[in-house]
């Protein structure tokens, strides 16, 4: 008890809290989930972007592509890190995802259809990311503050090189002009609810919230990112859907009701692509094992030289 | 006997169009190891790899377009080609059946592309020794990671040393074609612009040969086996139109859209 | 919310598409088992339920043509369109992981064809009634094919029995589509054109069901289960492109050739 | 003695010799090697065709080329059986093949680089193939003999159809008629070596002859080939190697030497596609065995519960 008040005086105060002070049970926990889905999300992410590394339509798209999974696959490898400070292995933490104890975003499990797909995946999926990440740079939790930041500048930047793509491909074919469309169309629901589910449904939060590994709510910051996404839609010259209206007096965007019973549906494993993101995880883990455990076998060998020289 | 794809009118051209060819097709196979890794660390080795060699690919064909004089660009070179205008080696456009075979080739491979690189150096040609000066430092990396790996598969596991010998095996044959050298390589070669296949083949061999036996795989002898075909014919294996069918579909499929506009 | 690749203008045009996209998807998956089967006999039998599927392809697609009224050929349509156009199911889409999984997936889907052709040969449109009569003879023996294949696998090795389980599993997450029927498409039905999919799907449970219960596989109740995207708003799984870069790739490569000099 | 005088004498007058008729062991082992090895090449011979059924050009050209591929698959089921007449099984005549101790034509071990080689090698490998089977269908063993009339009919339709699309590629543009001019240029060659080793160098000739397994020299089989293609060729508009002339004397085409050393380096596995055929066959043999498993396993529990009914 006078634990637990020290630790919430500390967080009052916006100490860090590190991974050897004394912290609670519900605290470590919430982390670990909230830390290891986010690392799962950032995995799992480069699957639908990876769908088109092959199919890139020039060298200097391709580059691009490429090197922003690749930072995803750091982002992964930072935040398991972190979470590792918690107590918690990677190697527990990739055993849960592919187990299906875990969770990742769900909006991966959308497929990406088209070119315009990989530019709007960072305009919009990189975009709502970091809505939800720039507040969690100042959360209590050291490790996971600073791997935060890191992560966001890197965001920042897909996001701009992602918006970038669409522009470039607004002043090209009408073609392309539809495909932006179409990508935004399909991808700008899910990215809403990214940020889970309204707040009125919401469990943990206020919690949460005191403990600050949360600092707004999911409504707070699905309208912040509505609020700075149409301007940017309305720039790129795409249509905006009907039911989204700016509101004069509220100062920010109406965009009515989500289909909620979609989300939770994609969430259970109903969308187009949740087998295919699975399989393609399980598929890795295991054509990979091997050279996994040659690697560990050589490590042995060479450790037991050094020794014996 | 020479084929209706043969092109000996612009050598410098044809040249460094397979440098830039055998950067992109062995980054494309590279990049297909996305997200498909044993592991993260490397899934972002193999990025690294696949960013290097097509950022490789781009300065050489751009080059190459430069040379061919009819306004093209590094792009036109790279998605609008057929196969039998392709002048890679074989050894690049081979499937990555597992990350032994991957990690046999990138050996392979990368060791012949330092050797070339670090002669080309020194061409006469400075745009050529300009660009394999930059290269060179990547590549140095990428011999380096595949000797790491090679040693680590080769003295790992039992498995692991058979599959990383069964990458080697599937691979020997396409060795004889790394030192083909055709008489207006050996012109450029003369004129200090190129360096001739044949004159690195003692060097690779030698260098190949000292890491295979410290990593106990068995090194096959291949030395003055003949090639049929000729990539500078247009002749290939069949792995390769499966790739550019897939990595060319956009501009083929929108011939309308400008470069830049992707 | 409806896709800028909606097309609702020409709801006949667009039924016949599916049709056809159906047959050319699923029988250029079984034309990729050719030379791959388990023995000659099954390349031999892959082959006839690829031509006879990729021969429906033809017709349909043909007619569909015509109702499009845009002087395009059943070739135009199935090497011109890219993914956001096609109207097959996703069930037809999925990669044949193994023999297994084709097997299932045969079973599923001959017998949704079977069904659907079943009826559109008393379509009050004549041609459909035509097509539908022609394949029906031939989807009555694909149907006995995935049936004696179901059993076969079903019944005989524990193993044979975890694979075919594994692709009825795989895909069953593909069934509620089939099912999904648009307003227009219940419009065409009306006017007794189409068939709407959704009056079909208390036979296919039927029939599915009592085929597996004899072959010793276990059903999932998909009945009642939500569709995310439709095909009809040009929605597909991730495989479609790659199959379509590989299948058209002649065509946008060489896009002045004419169709009759290939 | 006396049987083996009565065998040659039952030949020599033209005779089918039958499965259940005696005959001499090197007939017999003879006849094994030749139709194995024929058997072979229509199942490998699938493969450089195969390379191209996902991306035939039209639905038509789709249509046809899988049926043709379906016919190889025939004549070797076909051409296992008229083997297994003669007390060899099927399942050890692939064993052979796959152990890499049976031959196949070595034409198959050059890739498929464009869409006109799927016309050139219905045009040129079939051809050659038939100008070597024609005589054959006279052959002395009745199962072959028969085997070989159908193969044959169905071959010159495939080769009538090869010939028809490079007619249709040669009215098309520069870049098809290249592709056929390519497609002849590497081809043609080859399929020259497929009626085997010069007479000079050709073993067991004369025993073959005398039992009519063999009707017609190498030689004399390749120069009915090339007097019959170069016209074909020259109909088709393609330019002709110039080493090959029209002698007015003997009224033959001269074509010169041919490369025995390329055939000999390819036959020993030296082909750019020698490795992928095998590993093809591997593949297909391997990711089969539980499928012919379960088959086998299910038919034996139809007799059991047949028998106990």
């Amino acid at each position: 008890e006078e634990g637990m008040a020290e630790f919430q005086a500390r967080i009052d105060r916006d100490e860090f809290i590190e991974p050897k002070d004394w912290m609670p049970e519900g605290y470590r926990k919430t982390l670990i989930r909230q830390m290891s889905q986010h690392a799962h999300s950032e995995i799992v992410g480069m699957h639908p972007e990876g769908n088109w590394v092959t199919r890139a339509p020039t060298l200097k798209r391709k580059l691009i592509l490429i090197a922003k999974i690749q930072d995803e696959a750091g982002h992964g490898l930072y935040l398991y890190s972190a979470a590792e400070t918690l107590g918690v292995s990677r190697e527990e933490l990739v055993r849960q995802l592919h187990a299906g104890e875990a969770k990742y975003s769900t909006i991966f499990n959308y497929p990406t259809m088209n070119w315009a797909d990989v530019g709007a995946v960072g305009w919009l999926v990189d975009g709502a990311a970091i809505t939800n990440q720039i507040p969690l740079c100042r959360c209590s939790y050291g490790p996971y503050a600073r791997a935060m930041t890191r992560v966001c500048k890197e965001e920042s930047f897909h996001q701009r090189q992602g918006y970038e793509a669409l522009l470039e491909m607004m002043k090209g074919t009408d073609e392309q002009k539809k495909m932006v469309q179409d990508a935004f169309d399909r991808l700008f629901w899910p990215a809403l609810m990214m940020f889970g589910p309204p707040d009125s449904d919401s469990a943990h939060s206020s919690q949460n919230m005191a403990w600050k590994i949360k600092r707004f709510s999911n409504d707070e910051l699905r309208q912040r990112f509505v609020d700075a996404t149409i301007p940017q839609a309305e720039f790129l010259g795409l249509k905006i859907p009907e039911q989204i209206k700016w509101n004069e007096e509220t100062g920010h965007y109406d965009f009515g009701e989500l289909d909620w019973d979609e989300f939770w549906d994609v969430v259970k494993g109903n969308g187009i692509s949740n087998d295919d993101r699975m399989n393609a995880r399980n598929e890795a883990l295991e054509d990979g094992a091997w050279v996994r455990e040659a690697a560990a076998a050589y490590a042995e060998k060479q450790r037991a030289k050094s020794k014996a020289a | 006997m020479t084929s209706i794809y043969t092109n000996g009118d612009n050598p410098h051209f044809q040249y460094v169009l397979g440098l830039g060819d055998d950067a992109l097709i062995l980054g494309h196979r590279w990049s297909e190891w996305l997200s498909k890794g044993p592991n993260l660390e490397l899934d972002i080795a193999a990025s690294n790899l696949a960013l290097d060699l097509i950022g490789q690919a781009d300065l050489w064909l751009s080059y190459a377009a430069e040379l061919q004089g009819e306004g093209k660009s590094s792009d036109d070179l790279a998605y609008l080609r057929d196969t039998h205008d392709f002048r890679c080696h074989w050894l690049t456009e081979q499937p990555n059946t597992d990350w032994g075979l991957s990690t046999a080739r990138m050996l392979m491979f990368s060791v012949y592309q330092y050797i070339r690189y670090e002669r080309l150096v020194n061409s006469s040609d400075e745009r050529i020794a300009e660009i394999a000066k930059k290269a060179l430092k990547e590549v140095t990396y990428h011999r380096r990671f595949a000797t790491e790996w090679t040693m680590r598969l080769g003295l790992g596991t039992d498995e692991s040393n058979r599959r990383l010998q069964k990458g080697f095996d599937t691979l020997w044959r396409f060795v004889p074609e790394l030192f083909e050298t055709t008489a207006w390589e050996q012109e450029l070669a003369d004129k200090g612009i190129a360096v001739a296949s044949k004159d690195i083949e003692a060097e690779w061999t030698e260098v190949i040969s000292a890491i295979l036996a410290e990593a106990d795989i068995t090194m096959a002898d291949t030395a003055g086996k003949r090639v049929i075909g000729s990539r500078h014919d247009g002749h290939h294996t069949e792995h390769l139109g499966h790739i550019l069918a897939e990595m060319q579909f956009l501009q083929r499929a929108y011939p309308t859209a400008q470069g830049a506009t992707w």
